[in-house]
């Protein structure tokens, strides 16, 4: 098992590598600008000698995410299942959360700048708005997706609505709230990341990628989106683990060759 | 013939630029046979990597990060140098019981960066605050578009324009006397603004040469005629303006603000300035914006000929 | 299509709560303000009342009233002329045009992605990572340059933005569709094998309807995902205008309640995309024997 | 169907006294389903007692209404005409009350939850204690010989396996109704004899009142106090036919000519319904 | 399993000629199941051999191990030992080939297909003109006394309706080889004696190939040329029961003592191995 994971790691390994050797050799090659597009070797070396403030960046970022992913995550959960409670709330609430879908970041971002000051919890409050909508809309259809004859089980034993949403449609609507827990992974990256530039203390990775977009520092760019890709990633991959655990029953994991 | 120019502005559409647009718009470029397109910028575009990767002729841009943009390699020059006078200034409450540049100590600071924060970090070097959070120094918080966290008392000071973001906190209720406003010039470390640069191999070309000043000559055209006619040149920057967003109020305060700082230049860069703006950044705080004095960072080739014809 | 009563209170219902709240926030958060203006006015003869009224009408409040965002978009949606720079209808279509152009360009994308990574099985442990990657990286540090890059290659107007707006869509379209593809029952896949099956058969008879419920979800997030991709790249290549390019103007030259405005045109223009996109699903749902 | 046939007095409900009259009560109950081409009549004017104590098994070609008439005794379907008491309650109040468990004609199980959480699922509903769980959940998986499979998933079974799982989950809390949709319909001989006995065994002991719905006459006939036969489609009850067995009836009666006989009345019955269907 | 019994000729496949050989030869098969609490043993070493135009019953406790089999044989699982051929061609192939039809043991509907569509969906697949598809359809619909229900949906029929229509379905196509899982457990009398006659005359006409898994005795005596017995999980076959009844065989034999006395032998052997297994 564990085998077959680090297996299944070593293709996208190399195909990195032949993206990364491709680049290189173009950038030389073309002799592209730095200030353009610098080698992957150039960011390399700025890499190692930025670590401490790749970190600091890291660690002031990843508050504001992880923060803000949760309570998004759960905000849009709970709405999910008011909405599913009464036909009265769905039909009032779900319209509002379609109004909350598409509040682009730039014009929230300086909202809660002045609302929650420059540190990390008004990027939190970015990331709640970017991560709510996948999942009220997930959930929603997740929880409409026990079968009739699962949900006559239920009516039998004359179960509350809140046993048969324990039991039965919270569980059948994992799979749908684990696409957005995923999804909602690299729009909390992204969300972290973009609230910074509309105002941080002076530590951050969006912070960072702006200030050295400004001096024309790209391998510094580069460095710290190459710390953003290699967590985002490890946080996608961590869901995707627990999803794999938890809802193994899903004909997604059961069927051949998945 | 080859007569198309295209110039990337360092901002959005705004009086600031006035300049550009009144030449355009009276044909001052077009009398000079050029074929002009003005982009506009915006927070996150920047002009030298714009002019670098090809994406415009000439750009109007600050002078430190122009330099700094050279030592990394994007050869910029400057061929003008329209405004003669730093705008920037920082603005306090005056609630805050700061008078002096000594009372900024532990306190804190909007400022701009996205290559704006040179200046600053210089005046801070002088006056030995450190920068990083440290104690004895001053609180930096990267400062957005606006000049909310001065009213929402989120900071105690932040970066103002003359002519932009001191009239929105005036407008937003506060008298100029509730405001202590410490300008850079002042301060001994201004810096050059609103510069024109183009790139340095174009400028081997005396056709390039020769295309410039004539952009140089009519621009300058179009900043005298935009001090003369400040509300046309208003009406113009308006017409510019894509996002329908901005007032004539505004603009008109703007326009008479930009005018000072364009007052007293021809065009050509004067040498003094130009040490001077090298000096600040060459002895700027703990990571100077420039490790070495730059060679050939200007030429009076563009304006000699610009302004002889 | 006439909307039903039972529909339209409990619409009014949360909208009026909403309200309420609204109110009694701003007026919360305006105070403080509204008392440092009275000071610097050197007033202090003003009642509760005034405050609370002078705190819903704030130029450059913290939160503006509802009447406020009301008043700034019935002047630049109703009586505006849609062909002006100053109305937002002009800039919502602008908007709309490239949300729509990227999020078409998304989904195709991301469902085409979607079929890939689930017919070629090592696709799946080798693209999915530098999928996820993608969207790590922050857009609008990169939109500039793809901006520059493409104006390079003369690639202008509608096209960058439609590229980022597509970018951004259509990730949770290849994730969702992953999923939807891969959910039908082991014994529906069986029938497929027995009939010896193409896999474009398998994809057009089973997996594609079978991923409905995943189908419909993906496009609403997709779309609104698109729309936020469309008006970032706004923000960067404002002289064209558009939702994005106002939100930008109006935070510049502290027009809150002109972004707030901005705010909600954009906010309704996905929630009409996404209630389109219901709709359709209705539709679809009652085709396929789902109403039940 | 005016046989009072109770032999020993089942408990009501959860807990609370039977109240009296007949457990099942069905008047004059019409059932139309709208579809998208026209109205489909599953059932036409059904007329039913059932005491309480009885079983009764339903009988009837397929797609006649059996599990359409079942389903509205439990709730779940709405009939569009007539009325259903079930212990002198309305279906929905039975059902609230929990007064029935329910076997439905496909297994119905929980692919997140393994058998044994599949069976404890009412329990866990209805608040019983953990270790009462264990217990009834063990003797649940014995009862089906399904003893050794209680952590297996569902789709790790096989049919008929699945089969009795839901029968051990419907009878885990111990209704005073069963309702029973074809539940031995995928059983193989020898385990639908065991099992037939084992629900003989448990109701003359209980004395539930069962509804029973097969296909299989002598299953009918073996299990049922009475057999009611319904035509096809539009669902009508034909006949009520008694069997007057013992309760502790044994798996040899089937030999007997009385069961016979009985076995071939309901037969023709079967068959003529079938006859003036088409 | 050695009796030649083809009386007709099967066609072979699609359009090509029938190969020489038997139709399906299980060469020592075991099938275990790896699961999270340790391997289930389903096959244990079976060995069949089926000739062209033979109508093979399979009969055993349920969880025996008989639908894996069914499985095995259409490439739907691998077996851990031993070799399948199906028309002399490695499983794959045979699958490739479109050499079966299979019915699922649940009908397997696509819920957003009408029951027409579902009966069409294998002609779509095979590339049948839309003419052929709608004239095939009504022909299953009827053979399975379905006409005037091709607009329902799954979710619209009753159990046995969907398991007719999974039938139809299968036969749609006109396979050479069936393969049936229980296709009419949930059939009434009367519709399963009509449908096993439709069977019967199917298969004595085409010459098809066909296995079929039953649970009842009489069915399968009634229906097969051998009756293959299967003991309790590991699955292994215990008794090859051959039946020589003439193939036009009316319902009738069913009252014969030839009948009685193999229905007799299919149920000891049945009973052999289920106590041999408690
Ligand atoms: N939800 C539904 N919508 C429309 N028609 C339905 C629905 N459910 C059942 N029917 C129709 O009602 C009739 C009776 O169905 P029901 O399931 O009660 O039959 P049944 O007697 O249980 O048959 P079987 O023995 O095959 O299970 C059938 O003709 C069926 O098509
Ligand atoms: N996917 C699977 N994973 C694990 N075990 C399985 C799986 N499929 C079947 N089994 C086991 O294999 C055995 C044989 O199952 P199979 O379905 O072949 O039985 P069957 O003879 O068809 O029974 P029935 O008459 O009840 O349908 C059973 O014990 C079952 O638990
Ligand atoms: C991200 C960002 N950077 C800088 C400024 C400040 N600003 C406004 S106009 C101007 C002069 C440019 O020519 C400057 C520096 C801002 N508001 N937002
Ligand atoms: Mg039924
Ligand atoms: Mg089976």
């Amino acid at each position: 098992m564990i085998d077959r994971r680090l297996a299944d790691l070593v293709p996208p390994f190399l195909f990195g590598l032949v993206i990364l050797a491709l680049w290189e050799l173009v950038v030389r090659a073309a002799g592209v600008p730095t200030i353009i597009l610098p080698a992957p070797s150039a960011i390399a070396a700025r890499f190692l000698v930025s670590i401490p403030t790749l970190a600091a960046d890291f660690w002031q970022t990843i508050k504001g995410l992880l923060a803000g992913y949760i309570v998004g995550c759960g905000s849009g959960l709970v709405v999910a299942i008011l909405v599913d409670r009464s036909d009265f709330l769905r039909r009032g609430l779900l319209p509002m959360g379609n109004l909350v879908s598409a509040l682009p970041i730039v014009g929230i971002a300086p909202i809660m700048v002045m609302w929650f000051g420059f540190d990390w919890p008004s990027k939190a409050a970015v990331v709640v708005v970017m991560t709510f909508f996948p999942m009220l809309v997930n959930t929603v259809a997740g929880l409409e997706s026990a079968s009739p004859m699962e949900r006559d089980l239920m009516k039998t034993y004359g179960a509350s609505d809140w046993q048969t949403l324990t039991a039965l449609r919270l569980p059948a609507a994992l799979p749908f709230i684990f696409n957005a827990l995923k999804v909602n992974t690299t729009l909390a990256m992204i969300g972290a990341i973009v609230a910074e530039f509309f105002g941080t203390p002076i530590v951050g990775m969006g912070f960072r990628i702006s200030t050295e977009v400004g001096h024309l520092g790209i391998d510094m760019v580069w460095a710290t989106i190459l710390v953003a890709a290699v967590t985002g990633s490890a946080f996608y991959g961590l869901v995707a683990a627990i999803e794999r655990r938890v809802t193994f029953w899903h004909p997604s994991f059961r069927a051949k060759g998945a | 013939a080859d007569n198309k120019v295209t110039l990337q502005l360092k901002w959005v559409p705004q009086a600031q630029f006035a300049g550009y647009y009144v030449a355009k718009d009276k044909g001052f470029y077009k009398d000079e046979g050029l074929d002009v397109t003005v982009k506009p910028g915006g927070p996150d575009v920047a002009p030298e990597q714009v002019i670098a990767g090809g994406g415009a002729d000439v750009i109007v841009d600050w002078m430190p990060a122009a330099l700094a943009a050279r030592e990394k390699g994007a050869a910029l020059v400057n061929i003008a140098q329209p405004f003669k006078h730093s705008g920037l200034e920082l603005t306090c409450r005056a609630d805050t019981g700061i008078k002096t540049p000594a009372d900024l100590k532990g306190r804190t600071l909007g400022v701009w960066f996205y290559g704006n924060e040179y200046p600053f970090l210089n005046w801070m070097g002088k006056l030995k605050f450190p920068t990083d959070g440290s104690k004895d120094g001053v609180k930096v918080v990267k400062q957005g578009f606006n000049v909310d966290p001065l009213l929402q008392k989120q900071a105690d000071c932040i970066s103002t324009m003359t002519y932009n973001e001191y009239w929105q906190v005036i407008d937003a209720g506060y008298k100029p006397e509730q405001l202590v406003v410490f300008k850079y010039e002042d301060n001994g470390v201004s810096t050059l603004e609103d510069g024109l640069y183009a790139m340095e191999d174009k400028l081997k070309d005396p056709a390039f040469v020769d295309k410039m000043a004539k952009f140089v000559k009519a621009s300058m055209k179009g900043w005298e005629y935009a001090r003369a006619h400040p509300d046309e040149a208003v009406k113009i920057v308006l017409d510019n303006d894509t996002s329908g967003a901005q007032t004539e109020h505004h603009q008109t305060q703007m326009m008479a603000e930009i005018n000072k700082l364009t007052a007293g230049s021809d065009g050509r860069l004067d040498k003094a300035d130009y040490d001077r703006t090298v000096k600040t950044l060459l002895t700027g705080g703990s990571d100077p914006v420039i490790s070495k004095e730059p060679v050939g960072a200007y030429t009076t080739a563009v304006t000699d000929k610009a302004l002889a014809k | 299509m006439a909307v039903p009563v039972k529909s339209i209170l409990p619409i009014v219902t949360v909208v009026l709560a909403v309200l309420a709240i609204w109110y009694a926030a701003a007026a919360l958060m305006n105070a403080p303000l509204q008392r440092d203006m009275y000071a610097n006015a050197g007033r202090s003869d003003y009642s509760t009342q005034d405050l609370i009224v002078a705190s819903l009408n704030m130029e450059r409040p913290k939160l503006p009233g509802p009447h406020q965002v009301v008043a700034e978009m019935v002047k630049s949606i109703v009586a505006t002329a849609p062909s002006s720079k100053r109305s937002l209808v002009y800039h919502g279509l602008i908007t709309l045009e490239e949300t729509l152009i990227g999020f078409v360009i998304g989904a195709a994308l991301g469902i085409g992605l979607a079929m890939v990574i689930v017919s070629v099985r090592w696709l799946d442990s080798s693209l999915t990572p530098w999928l996820v990657a993608s969207q790590t990286i922050p857009i609008i540090a990169l939109a500039p340059m793809i901006v520059v890059i493409l104006s390079q290659f003369n690639i202008t107007g509608v096209a960058p933005k439609a590229a980022i707006a597509a970018y951004l869509s259509f990730f949770p379209i290849t994730v969702g569709m992953v999923k939807g593809f891969r959910s039908p029952e082991p014994l529906q896949l069986d029938l497929m094998r027995t009939y010896s099956a193409s896999s474009m058969q398998t994809f057009g008879k089973l997996r594609a309807p079978a991923s409905a419920p995943y189908f419909f979800a993906s496009m609403k997030i997709g779309a609104a995902a698109a729309l936020v991709g469309a008006i970032v790249a706004e923000v960067t290549k404002s002289e064209d205008g558009g939702l994005g390019a106002r939100l930008l103007a109006g935070s510049y030259y502290g027009q809150t309640v002109q972004i707030w405005a901005a705010l909600f045109a954009a906010a309704a223009l996905s929630a009409a995309l996404v209630g389109l996109i219901g709709l359709v699903e209705r539709l679809a749902g009652r085709r396929m024997g789902f109403a039940r | 169907m005016e046989t009072a046939s109770i032999v020993k007095p089942a408990t009501h409900g959860v807990g609370s006294p039977p109240p009296p009259g007949p457990a099942i009560e069905v008047s004059d109950v019409s059932l139309r389903f709208e579809t998208r081409d026209g109205p489909v009549q599953a059932l036409a004017h059904v007329n039913l007692k059932v005491e309480r104590g009885e079983f009764v098994s339903f009988i009837g070609p397929s797609g006649c209404g059996k599990t359409t008439l079942l389903r509205a005794v439990a709730d779940l379907e709405t009939p569009t005409e007539g009325d259903i008491r079930v212990d002198g309650m309305n279906t929905e109040e039975a059902r609230l009350k929990r007064c029935y468990g329910y076997v439905f004609q496909s297994p119905a199980l929980y692919p997140w939850r393994t058998v044994a959480g599949n069976i404890a699922l009412p329990l866990e509903i209805m608040g019983y204690s953990r270790a009462e769980r264990e217990e009834r959940v063990k003797k649940g998986l014995d009862l089906v010989n399904l003893s050794g499979f209680g952590n297996k998933f569902p789709w790790q079974l096989s049919g008929g396996m699945q089969q009795r799982a839901s029968i051990a989950r419907a009878l885990s809390f111990d209704p005073d109704i069963l309702l029973m949709d074809e539940p031995f319909g995928a059983l193989d001989e020898i385990v639908r004899d065991m099992l037939n006995q084992q629900l003989l065994r448990l109701w003359e002991m209980t004395g539930k009142t069962v509804l029973f719905v097969t296909h299989s006459i002598p299953e009918a006939v073996f299990l049922s106090t009475h057999i009611v036969v319904m035509s096809p489609r539009p669902g009508r009850i034909t006949d009520v036919i008694a069997c007057n067995f013992p309760r502790d009836r044994q798996l040899e009666i089937r030999e007997t000519p009385e069961f016979l006989a009985i076995a071939n009345r309901v037969r023709l019955g079967l068959r003529a319904g079938h006859s003036y269907d088409a």
